[in-house]
């Protein structure tokens, strides 16, 4: 399996003028990504299923990543081969921002297991992604408006909200017996 | 019930329930004696077959437990015995909900039609020597008759509920039931065939007697009777809606087929027409098959006819819960194309191996060995042949390994 | 209709149903089968448009049981997160642990010792056990079998529960696994319990065989049925046992080779016609195969300890960066990936469900068969709904 | 359509129906609630707090409210807060005690994550899974007088980790007094060093 440069290299080879960069992992497990630039994303997609040397044919995991800091919405794509039994390979998009411009080219049409995982980017980070046959909420209901899964989401105040000892129980507990004195009920 | 025969050596437990009705109605005057007599046939009917339903219930669940290494309901009542009972009442006070779109005529008429026209066949099924409710000498096609009307019914119910899913199992029972009683029908005409009756009583009557003192001559014993009941079996089972061909209410497509929008005690009224209709059933395969009333051997004539008959009818409802209890369920098109491409051209050949069997009845000594030996080739290949066609791209499988 | 032009039929987008209006077919009839249907295996939804008994299009619809899971996830420490994953695929809490774990094992560079390594590998087997055993029945089920096989099938899973109940306390939900081992070291009569269910299973599934596998009418039912080609599958990310049904050669425990799998030997089942049938033959073959893998790891589980002497339990901070891990769970390829900010919550939490990617190719199977057999092949591809919503 | 696999799972059905009269292997319900199954000893479900004995629960529980539970429930359902004041513990220590342990057996899923922090062994897995209430507050939220249970009933469900904790406690009280007797003797002050109030050790 080789390291992320040389795939880089072989998909400058592969798809000249390409904008892409290798992310590092500094994590141990040192599966390092490879940015692909808005242009030509699904061409990437393409050559990077059907080159010989990597066949990665399986597209396993289709993430969103809300980067509020950075201002702007990230999709992670693992690949893998079920031909060569390699693999991940790390791909990622970024989009403009997080506000108006938040539409991403859809790998659906090159793997075909991104359908559900990117209508679900769609419905919880709100990453628009033209060319998908059905982009539609996957697991909101339809009439839902916002995007749940963004860092800066709020929760609506009427959401029907299980009481932990934080709130009403707190309460109770403050009124069943007062702070300082514990009130000694008899022994169980 | 005809009236007791002049031959007095019928011992006492044979004539008592003649005895008792005539005790009954010797207090009434002599002009309404008939209209007592009818009435405490249905009484009586209603009375066995109603019990009898209520254990049954009982009995499948129980049986489908022990399956299923379970004890099946044992709380209500000592071993369960008063759950049939308790489900009675649960189904009398449960609320019937009629959808408002539903056609509350249909809705309402479908379970007491489908019971009706199930209850009816119970009219000519000899259960005893001298228990035959309504002795016609074309008994057997007023029974086919009054069973083939329960399709109309479960087309109501299907109909009337304004259900998508209860749409769906009305066409599928209609499919399905009407294609069955091709098979039905085709399985019994050897019997008449070859007895030369329609009345029950008369084909019950030709099967008495017993042949080297052990074999009785049971229609079933013959090689055309015994392919002759299989068909009537499978087809019984279909015509009852039970496993493996309970497509109408097939719980895990349909929900629950065409009782979906039913409740209450409309929804129990399905059920206790199902089982009558089974019921009914295995009384006419053991007239035409297993001899009605007759006992097995010579020697166990003097336990009662009535207690023969109900031991056989036992015997053949609990092969249908056995049956239930194991089977998965076939699909639409696979029931209809078994009932057309298998059972009705075996039905046919059936018919031709019982004109040959009828026949060749005065051969003798060698001949006999051949006239067996044509028949069991007439009622074994055809089968295995046909089978062999129709799931031909069917079998198990070899598996490799990476 | 013949199933060609229904292939271009469904790829109609949306929800748009195309209406039928000739007399001889009369109109498409459309039916919501589920949330609440007695063979969804859960609160799932299909929108099925019915041309008589004929599939002509199939829309699932999820959402019904979703909790935000991943949201939860990120407001939780790394250890909070663990008795979640039970909750994730609720047949499978072992192989959902391990798989979190591995995770965050390979996002924190943490060591396991072999006898963890050893203990996970009899746990995930006897969990493929159950939950194959379980699918079987559920198929059965779902073919209209008044709940005999279920029966058995619940009958051998209560033995192995009872094994999981008496080592980590809880039945179904067993939060067993910690990062750098497992939180409980099987005893000597644990380990010689698990011995004995394993030599007994196959007896057990001998009968289970003769009871369903040469039975005509489960034959008829789904042989031919619902045919996946290995090529939709593998552009499709199925995984699990329904893609090597389909003859593709893809067992994460042979290709990532994690845990004590490269040190025990055992062998990979592939279906030649990837139909309903093939699924239930190739998990009944890989439940043999698990029989075999745990009487090895049984045989030569090393001593030592079961946990990693430097492991953290509490104030768990791996350093920024990411990781994707990923295990064969009984259902397909179950991963998590998890990006770190240092911080003791995961920045993101992502679970890579196998129930919902292989349900992508649910329409393809059942189009142009009858609603029956959309049940059958719902069945046969096994999904749990807890795993499907998140 | 032979026939033969019909056959073949009738005769398997045949054997378990008549299996399950004689073999218990096939007869495997449990008639709940007159016959109950013997609960494993590892079973959890709801907590209970560890009380030294059983006479003073109140006084000797062992939590000292440190609230690193409470932190670390994942669905963040105990509830603590402080008492003021302080009581000497097991060890002779003046430590704090929770005047308000809450825990709302609603919300708490018995994942043992409370147990396995804890580091002084106050909270343990109990094994009641027959608990209902009418109230969602009053019935379902346990103050720290219900959760309180002796030792002696920990000791009954879970004998072997009793024993190992016991042990364990007895340990660092053995070492908690050598400790102070080597700083008394150590500092050899005159006045001779106030003797340690040692509780007895639970039997």
């Amino acid at each position: 399996m080789e390291s992320a440069e040389q795939i880089r290299e072989r998909i400058l080879a592969g798809v000249p003028g390409a904008d892409i960069s290798v992310l590092p992992n500094p994590a141990p497990s040192a599966q390092h990504s490879i940015l692909l630039g808005p242009g030509r994303a699904r061409e990437i997609a393409i050559f990077l299923r059907d080159a010989p040397g990597l066949k990665l044919d399986l597209c396993s995991n289709a993430t969103g990543v809300d980067w509020p800091q950075h201002g702007y919405l990230e999709v992670v794509y693992h690949l893998y081969s079920v031909e060569l039994k390699h693999g991940p390979v790390v791909i990622r998009q970024r989009t403009a921002n997080r506000g108006d411009a938040v539409t991403l080219p859809s790998l659906t049409p090159v793997w075909r297991s991104c359908e559900f995982q990117e209508r679900e980017i769609f419905d919880l980070f709100g990453v628009v992604f033209d060319g998908h046959p059905d982009l539609r909420r996957l697991l909101m209901w339809d009439e839902f408006k916002d995007h749940p899964m963004r860092k800066d989401y709020v929760e609506p105040d009427d959401f029907e909200w299980e009481p932990t000892p934080h709130g009403d129980v707190l309460a109770k507990a403050r009124g069943h017996y007062p702070a300082a004195v514990p009130k000694e009920g008899p022994a169980p | 019930m005809n009236p007791c025969p002049s031959g007095t050596q019928q011992h006492f437990l044979e004539r008592a329930p003649v005895l008792l009705r005539d005790w009954i109605t010797s207090f009434l005057p002599g002009s309404t004696r008939w209209l007592a007599d009818s009435l405490i046939d249905i009484a009586s009917i209603l009375a066995v077959f109603g019990l009898l339903f209520a254990f049954l219930t009982l009995a499948e669940r129980k049986v489908l437990g022990r399956v299923q290494n379970r004890p099946g309901p044992n709380r209500t009542g000592w071993m369960g015995l008063l759950q049939p009972f308790a489900d009675g009442i649960k189904m009398l006070t449960k609320e019937d909900v009629v959808p408002r779109a539903a056609d509350p005529v249909l809705h309402f008429l479908a379970p007491v039609a489908l019971l009706a026209f199930s209850i009816l066949t119970f009219a000519v099924i000899p259960f005893g020597r001298n228990l035959v409710p309504l002795d016609l000498d074309a008994g057997v096609l007023y029974f086919f008759a009054a069973g083939s009307a329960t399709e109309l019914a479960i087309f109501m119910a299907g109909w009337a509920s304004h259900n998508k899913y209860a749409l769906f199992a009305a066409m599928r029972a209609l499919a399905q039931l009407i294609s069955y009683e091709l098979p039905l029908l085709l399985s019994f005409v050897p019997v008449v065939l070859a007895t030369g009756s329609l009345s029950p009583t008369g084909i019950v009557a030709a099967q008495a007697g017993w042949r080297w003192g052990a074999v009785p001559n049971w229609l079933v014993f013959t090689p055309w009777g015994a392919a002759g009941f299989a068909i009537f079996m499978i087809s019984a089972l279909a015509e009852s809606n039970r496993s493996p061909f309970d497509l109408p209410e097939a719980e895990s497509e349909l929900i629950a087929g065409h009782l979906t929008e039913y409740s209450g005690f409309k929804y129990a009224l399905f059920f206790m027409a199902e089982y009558f209709g089974m019921c009914a059933l295995s009384g006419m395969a053991v007239t035409l098959f297993l001899g009605g009333w007759h006992a097995p051997l010579p020697v166990l004539e003097i336990i009662p006819s009535y207690a023969w008959f109900a031991a056989k009818l036992l015997v053949l409802l609990a092969g249908f819960i056995w049956i239930r209890a194991t089977l998965p369920r076939l699909r639409m098109d696979q029931l209809t194309k078994l009932a057309w491409k298998f059972l009705v051209p075996l039905a046919l050949i059936n018919l031709g191996t019982t004109a040959f069997w009828t026949l060749t009845h005065p051969w003798e000594g060698p001949l006999q060995l051949l006239r067996w030996g044509v028949a069991l080739g007439l009622v074994l290949i055809p089968p295995v042949l046909l089978g062999r066609g129709l799931s031909s791209g069917l079998g198990p499988r070899r598996y490799r390994y990476a | 209709m013949n199933v060609p032009d229904l292939q271009a039929l469904a790829s109609v987008p949306g929800p748009a149903i195309r209406a039928v209006h000739d007399e001889f077919h009369g109109d498409l009839l459309e039916v919501s089968m589920g949330p609440h249907h007695p063979s969804t295996h859960g609160v799932f939804r299909m929108i099925v448009t019915l041309d008589g008994e004929t599939v002509v299009k199939l829309k699932p619809v999820f959402g019904y049981l979703h909790r935000n899971h991943e949201k939860i996830g990120e407001n939780t420490s790394y250890l909070a997160s663990m008795p979640y994953t039970d909750r994730l695929d609720y047949f499978c809490s072992m192989t959902n642990n391990w798989a979190y774990a591995l995770a965050v094992e390979k996002l924190a560079g943490q060591a396991v010792p072999d006898r963890a390594e050893y203990v996970r590998v009899i746990l995930a087997e006897l969990t493929r056990l159950l939950n194959h055993t379980c699918l079987a029945g559920f198929l059965l089920q779902d073919g209209g079998a008044s709940g005999t096989p279920l029966m058995y099938a619940f009958r051998e899973r209560e033995k192995i529960l009872d094994l999981f109940e008496s080592l980590s306390g809880s039945r179904m939900m067993c939060n067993f696994q910690r990062f750098g081992g497992c939180r409980v070291d099987p005893d000597p009569a644990w380990l010689a319990a698990a011995r004995t269910l394993a030599d007994g299973y196959g007896r057990f599934l001998d009968e289970f065989e003769r009871l369903l596998t040469g039975n005509e009418i489960l034959m008829a039912r789904t042989q031919g049925i619902g045919r996946l080609s290995p090529a939709l599958a593998v552009g499709a990310g199925v995984t699990g046992p329904i893609l090597r049904a389909s003859g593709v050669d893809y067992d994460l425990r042979k290709v990532d080779g994690y845990g004590a799998y490269p040190r025990l030997k055992f062998r990979v089942p592939l279906g030649d016609h990837g139909d309903t049938y093939d699924r239930y033959m190739i998990r009944v073959l890989e439940m043999r195969e698990s029989i075999s893998l745990l009487q090895q790891a049984l045989a030569d589980l090393p001593a030592g300890p079961i946990m990693d002497p430097k492991a953290k339990l509490r104030g768990f901070r791996p350093k920024a960066g990411e990781a994707y891990g990923r295990i064969e769970g009984p259902k397909g390829e179950i991963g998590f990936y998890l990006i770190s900010e240092g911080g003791p919550n995961p920045y993101r939490y992502r679970v890579r469900p196998p129930s919902l990617i292989n349900l992508t190719i649910l329409e393809d199977l059942c189009l142009g068969h009858s609603i029956a057999d959309a049940v059958v092949i719902l069945g046969s591809i096994d999904i749990v709904l807890g795993e499907v919503d998140r | 359509m032979l026939g033969i696999g019909l056959l073949q799972g009738l005769a398997v059905t045949a054997r378990n129906l008549i299996g399950s009269f004689h073999d218990p292997k096939r007869f495997v319900t449990t008639q709940y609630p007159e016959e109950r199954t013997k609960l494993p000893e590892a079973y959890r479900n709801f907590p209970f707090l560890v009380a030294e004995n059983a006479t003073d629960p109140m006084g000797t529980l062992r939590c000292v409210a440190c609230q690193i539970c409470e932190k670390e429930c994942p669905p963040q359902c105990i509830y603590i807060e402080k008492s003021k004041d302080k009581k000497p513990d097991a060890n002779g220590k003046m430590q704090i005690y929770p005047a308000i342990f809450a825990i709302d057996t609603a919300v708490c899923m018995s994942c043992q994550i409370c147990v396995e922090v804890c580091p002084f062994d106050a909270i343990k897995m109990d094994q009641v899974f027959e608990f209902a209430a009418t109230d969602r507050f009053n019935g379902l939220v346990l103050d720290r007088v219900q959760l309180a249970k002796p030792n002696s009933y920990f000791h009954g469900i879970h004998p072997t980790e009793a024993a190992e904790v016991d042990g364990r406690l007895a340990a660092a009280r053995k070492a908690a007094e050598e400790k102070a007797r080597l700083a008394a003797a150590a500092k050899a002050a005159p006045k001779p060093p106030p003797a340690p109030k040692v509780d007895p050790p639970a039997e």
